[in-house]
């Protein structure tokens, strides 16, 4: 057993804290969330050229190294930062689709300027009825003399307004839910047929919603095997689901610090909040919660790299173990901070928003709590 | 010991029952329903037919307009407004400054001021926090410096909610000089809004909404004669208020409502090829919210029952504002967990009254992360739920 | 709407408050727990003598009244004092079965000796494998030539041992869980093939598991109409888990009290308990728990008054709240009092252990909380 | 960064799994299983096959008779001792004083009392506690008063688990004058048991069992020779040991073993005509057990990770006794509830070795209630989860 970062996992770790301490500090992300795009073209390319954007990937990919160990660096770095850059969605749901379902050609094309920081991506597989059920797909996707018919709409896709291509969930064949049927294909975000609505998330990561009627693609644009698509997905989602995990244990981990110095700062009836026992045991039971959180993270990207079937529900012990956390964490930074923190001025409420949303992607807590009770 | 309504109490209930279905602007209880705040337009509008009917002011001894309704009219009234989606009337004006007036204003004071409230010609807001004070309310440093026949007021007040519509403005402000203690140095004043050195700046909450402002005070002139009862005893009317307004801070009826939309709503999400309302950990938690609201219903019907023998509402109030507001925020984070992804979006143009866009989402869903947000403040204004702990403390266990 | 005892209830009240202060301290109470038969027949006859055994029925068959409000004023002042003589065996569980189902015979050879204090009673419905299902029945009873042959095993019979006559469950037709085939039936504790094994429970109650071995009984001793048991019991289990619920409720506002003066008293670190202000938050919530459990039983005893069919539902609501407050101010008066609440010398414990054995009777908390969701 | 055992470490989980399977008592193994205690004699034959193994004192150094295991080592002889249902060593001799008495004693005190606690020749027993001092252990009163050669013991000790089998204590023992702080006026004596003077009087926990005992010391003659370093420095020691008596109460292979066994017990209980082990709430209930503990099993291996890389045993120890704790008793309450009515009936006399009468109740359940009182006890010695929580304030928080 080894609980210590490799070199290249720390060096890793400094380099995105020291981008972020210098170029992404709280006014520099209001301004970027704010801004058209919703993110930074500059920030893209230095992420491209640092390397980040090849962590997730094989060497033989061409990428840093592709374990989830690495994974959770990056984003628990992130966290703390509260980036709002679409790396979840680019580098980690429609990277992972490529890296597990991608020929050799689609590789060439998508995952290389993937890597490069020259391509957007979005990965669209949330249906309004679907919930967390991955295999609940309505969309159809209907194939015909090399030719695929799209049909559908897409909910809350990241990235969806940005992106150049989407990976897209149809049901070639079935019923809605079986799990047989289902399948992912490329397709261009400016065919013929395809709408969207754009919008802003509260977290402050863009995404989309997205319609396609009628939308024509050829039978080569299909990721994988035909109608076998619903483990890609899931291994995609437990993935996206440990990132998130990563990224909420670094944002609990500055709101817990922010909570504990504003309250050392804060005077009420003459003495600071922290001189308050009742708020110092709240913020002991805190420190707990991300304490226990990160356990359980380094736990399930431990297991995710084992590669002998337990992942799932290692995964599920830690969304639910941190959803838990996320929440506690989240609410009380605010409760703590009292009327300041209900404001849009202060950091501690975004990361309160974004501590929020995350308990809700890629299953709830209590979902993951089901499926972990179930396994 | 019974729960049951009296002849009487069911006619009253049938009356305010017909009222509401007649006069209750569609467009307005709509937008309550979806939890969302009416305009101040359809705010005023609805608060002028109250008052034509006589019932804006239940809480008014029946000299000055009140509708000398008992505890259990007054209940049957939260309960069927909430039902049918009519606005709570503004609290600033009606239930706030106004039991200050009629209590311990002169009567030039509740002439000038009462029936302006009761008709709602004029909308006010509180000036009681500050930068920096929180909860602590009697360290506060607005001054008042008298010269001639008014007062000179400097200093920022801050959480004004709804400042930005305000004609009026009650404050806390120190009169005392600096070796006095702080609670025998405040005296209350109320302040015109439009007085020259008044400014009203927003701030932005974390649903993006200027609900609360900060407003500052730059050599304002305020009349003496605007000042309620005694110079430095303005704790004592600020205190009283601060009970009054604790009672009623439960909002159970509210919370019934919303209770009941969100079953409703579940029943008819999609989850992985079943419903929502059927899972059962989210069965489990609704329940469990519901139970703790009834429970409190009945907390807060012994109180009234207890008040309606005579007894002045007491700490128990505290518990009332505190376990009601957890149940606000219950629901509010059941309002976000059932929207599932959709209650990611932020999408506030199509909450407004003329959208007509696209919708994203189903109902209930595309406010349900900024109520959700918005609301965390219920647990600190109004006295921060750990000042009502205290409170509990000291004045209930004697701890 | 009216939330005042009437002048009955209030006598009614004062009187059991005055034999508790006066007769039942908590070492009288120790040495009848210890004594041969548990309770004291002594107090039995007081009890009988005060009208105390009749404030459940009705005054047509000679009771105090009988409503559910009645039987929330006594048993919340047992509760504080602990009581632990088979009032509930008796006069609740055994005494609703006869006051619902018995015909004017069988109230005169039974409920009238009951309300005098002559007549000792059991309610066996529960079985080993029966958990809080009330039509899981396997007790059979085989009803043949006017006489029913009952075999089979009862669990944890309350006042199992002292017991003149056992109210039985047996099933009589129909498979197990089903709810037609369920008949009560009255069965002389000595009747040959009744065995039993008797013990005191964790709380000081008595109770025995008993074992009938083609024990023989006439038809007329059937309790109701044959087959047709199933809603007297469920009136009988939900009227005496308001019961229950309402001595948990005297318990807590003991536990409570003692926890809140005990802090007052002892000192830590030279300063009270008291004066800590994480100890008193959390016993502000114990305050508040208390409150809550006295609404929401006042609440379903109104509603169990009303006979309009919303009883089960408010009781359930009852009994899950009170259950979680049970749980949260037994434990927090145990850790709150320190090393000294985990002895056998100091009464907040055997509170304690009251309030644990009453969130697992007559449906646990979770059940309770479940058949609400569903009603 | 991986969990994966080495080849090495593969090997010795292969030995300690033999060794379990050949050696341990299946009496003894069966009681453990249960949660119950065994007896003395049971405890003491285990203890000395462990010794003759060479694997009772896996904390000593090497040169005092321990094995030398790194972290990974001992946590695997944890994780298999409790799986296979060993009793744990009894803690006051191997752990706790011969700790104090190999860092802190001279060496005839190491030559006199070492071997007979790694041989199980003794039993050891702890005076810390007090009555009325709680988790305030530096408050105590016990004076030793130093008369020749001999100090003079008077007071009383109490919480002194086992402390009917002990044939020595440990005591922490006023030496200073009354004018000194308490802390710097505490020395640190080993007393025989059997010297005049001393009684013990049971005292009986909510269990029913005599668990625990007060120690009366009347003109208790112990020689100067018995004390523990210097005079007046006893605190230094005691806090020492405290320290390392946190490490290793999270327990949690004791709570894995146990959930596991609960969750089997749950496929075989009976729900309503279904079994307890598909009741959605009681799933739900299990798993996040299991959550929270496989939380704290990572927590425990980064704090072991961090002491094997040389850091001290920090505050960090406090989380893991605290959420430890919180496991345990959450594992009591699930047996409670498992057991359904069959939690209540108290029969402990068929929890005894040689009872063979009807047993009343499904296994696991007739100790249920009795174990799940009991072991409240957790939360509170040992540094009651309050001052664990005090430290984590100011050591981690700087609170």
């Amino acid at each position: 057993m080894d609980f210590s970062y490799s070199e290249e996992q720390q060096m890793l770790r400094d380099s995105i804290g020291k981008f972020i301490s210098q170029d992404y500090d709280f006014d520099s992300r209001r301004a970027i969330v704010d801004s058209d795009t919703g993110y930074s073209m500059e920030h893209w390319k230095t992420f491209a050229e640092l390397g980040w954007l090849t962590v997730p990937f094989k060497e033989t990919d061409g990428g840093f190294g592709g374990s989830a160990v690495d994974l959770m660096v990056v984003m628990e770095e992130f966290g703390k930062g509260l980036l709002v850059e679409p790396f979840l969605a680019n580098t980690v749901l429609a990277g992972t689709g490529l890296s597990e379902a991608a020929n050799e050609q689609q590789k060439q094309t998508l995952l290389q300027p993937l890597m490069e920081g020259n391509l957007q991506l979005a990965f669209a597989f949330a249906e309004p009825q679907s919930r967390y059920q991955l295999a609940d797909v309505q969309c159809s996707g209907q194939i015909e003399d090399n030719q695929i018919v799209i049909n559908g709409h897409k909910a809350v896709v990241l990235n969806g307004e940005a992106a150049d291509k989407l990976l897209v969930s149809v049901r070639t064949s079935g019923q809605t839910t079986e799990r047989h049927g289902i399948s992912l294909i490329v397709v261009d975000a400016d065919s013929a047929g395809i709408s969207h609505r754009a919008y802003t998330n509260v977290d402050g990561h863009r995404a989309a919603d997205i319609w396609f009627d009628q939308v024509t693609v050829p039978v080569s644009n299909l990721l994988g095997e035909a109608d076998k698509a619903i483990e890609i997905i899931e291994m995609v989602i437990d993935r996206a689901a440990l990132a998130v995990c990563a990224e909420a244990v670094g944002a609990m981990q500055i709101s817990l610090e922010r909570t504990v110095e504003y309250t050392k700062i804060r005077k009420q009836f003459g003495v600071t909040l922290a001189s308050f026992q009742a708020l110092q045991h709240r913020m002991a039971r805190m420190f707990m919660e991300v304490e226990q959180a990160r356990s359980i993270l380094l736990m399930a990207a431990m297991e995710m790299d084992r590669l002998d079937g337990r992942a799932p529900r290692a995964l599920s012990a830690a969304k639910s173990r941190i959803g838990k956390a996320a929440r506690k964490v989240g609410q009380e930074s605010i409760q703590i901070h009292g009327g300041v923190g209900v404001t849009d001025e202060l950091d501690v409420g975004h990361y309160f928003k974004r501590l929020t949303t995350i308990q809700y992607q890629f299953g709830s807590t209590d979902f993951h709590t089901a499926r972990f009770a179930g396994s | 010991m019974n729960i049951d309504f009296s002849e009487q109490e069911l006619a009253f209930q049938a009356e305010v029952r017909a009222f509401l279905q007649a006069e209750l602007p569609a467009q307005t209880s709509e937008k309550v329903k979806q939890g969302l705040r009416p305009s101040k337009e359809q705010t005023v509008a609805w608060q002028k037919i109250l008052h034509k009917k006589g019932w804006m002011a239940p809480n008014w001894p029946v000299e000055y307009g009140g509708t000398g309704w008992n505890s259990t009219q007054r209940f049957i009234w939260e309960t069927e407004r909430t039902a049918f989606g009519a606005p709570e009337v503004v609290a600033f004006g009606v239930k706030m400054v106004a039991p200050v007036i009629y209590t311990y204003g002169n009567e030039e004071q509740k002439q000038r001021f009462l029936p302006d409230i009761i008709q709602s010609n004029v909308w006010w807001c509180q000036g009681y926090s500050e930068p920096n004070a929180g909860s602590d309310l009697a360290s506060l440093r607005t001054a008042a410096v008298q010269d001639g026949d008014d007062y000179v007021v400097n200093g920022t007040k801050t959480w004004t909610t709804l400042g930005q519509y305000a004609d009026w403005i009650f404050c806390l402000v120190r009169t005392g000089g600096p070796d006095m203690k702080n609670q025998e140095a405040i005296s209350f004043l109320l302040i015109d809004m439009k007085t020259p050195g008044i400014t009203v700046s927003p701030i932005y909450l974390l649903d993006g909404t200027p609900e609360v402002n900060e407003v500052h005070f730059d050599n304002v002139r305020v009349p003496v004669t605007n000042r309620i009862g005694e110079e430095n005893k303005g704790w004592t009317y600020a205190k009283y208020l601060l009970t009054h307004e604790r009672t009623g801070t439960a909002r159970v009826a509210g919370s019934k409502q919303r209770l009941t939309a969100l079953k409703a709503k579940a029943a008819n999400t999609g989850d992985g090829g079943q419903v929502l309302s059927e899972n059962p950990a989210w069965q489990q938690k609704v329940a469990e919210v519901e139970i703790e609201l009834l429970a409190l219903e009945y907390t807060e019907l012994r109180t009234l029952a207890a008040v309606s023998t005579g007894k002045a509402p007491g700490p128990e109030s505290s518990m009332l504002k505190l376990i009601g507001t957890e149940v606000q925020q219950a629901i509010d984070e059941l309002n976000v967990e059932m929207a599932g992804y959709y209650g990611l979006p932020f999408v506030p143009e199509q909450l407004d009254d003329d959208y007509d866009g696209l919708m994203i989402g189903p109902e209930l869903a595309a406010n349900s992360a900024p109520a959700y947000f918005n609301n965390r403040k219920a647990t600190i204004y109004g006295g921060s739920n750990e000042i009502q702990t205290n409170i509990i403390c000291k004045a209930i266990l004697g701890l």
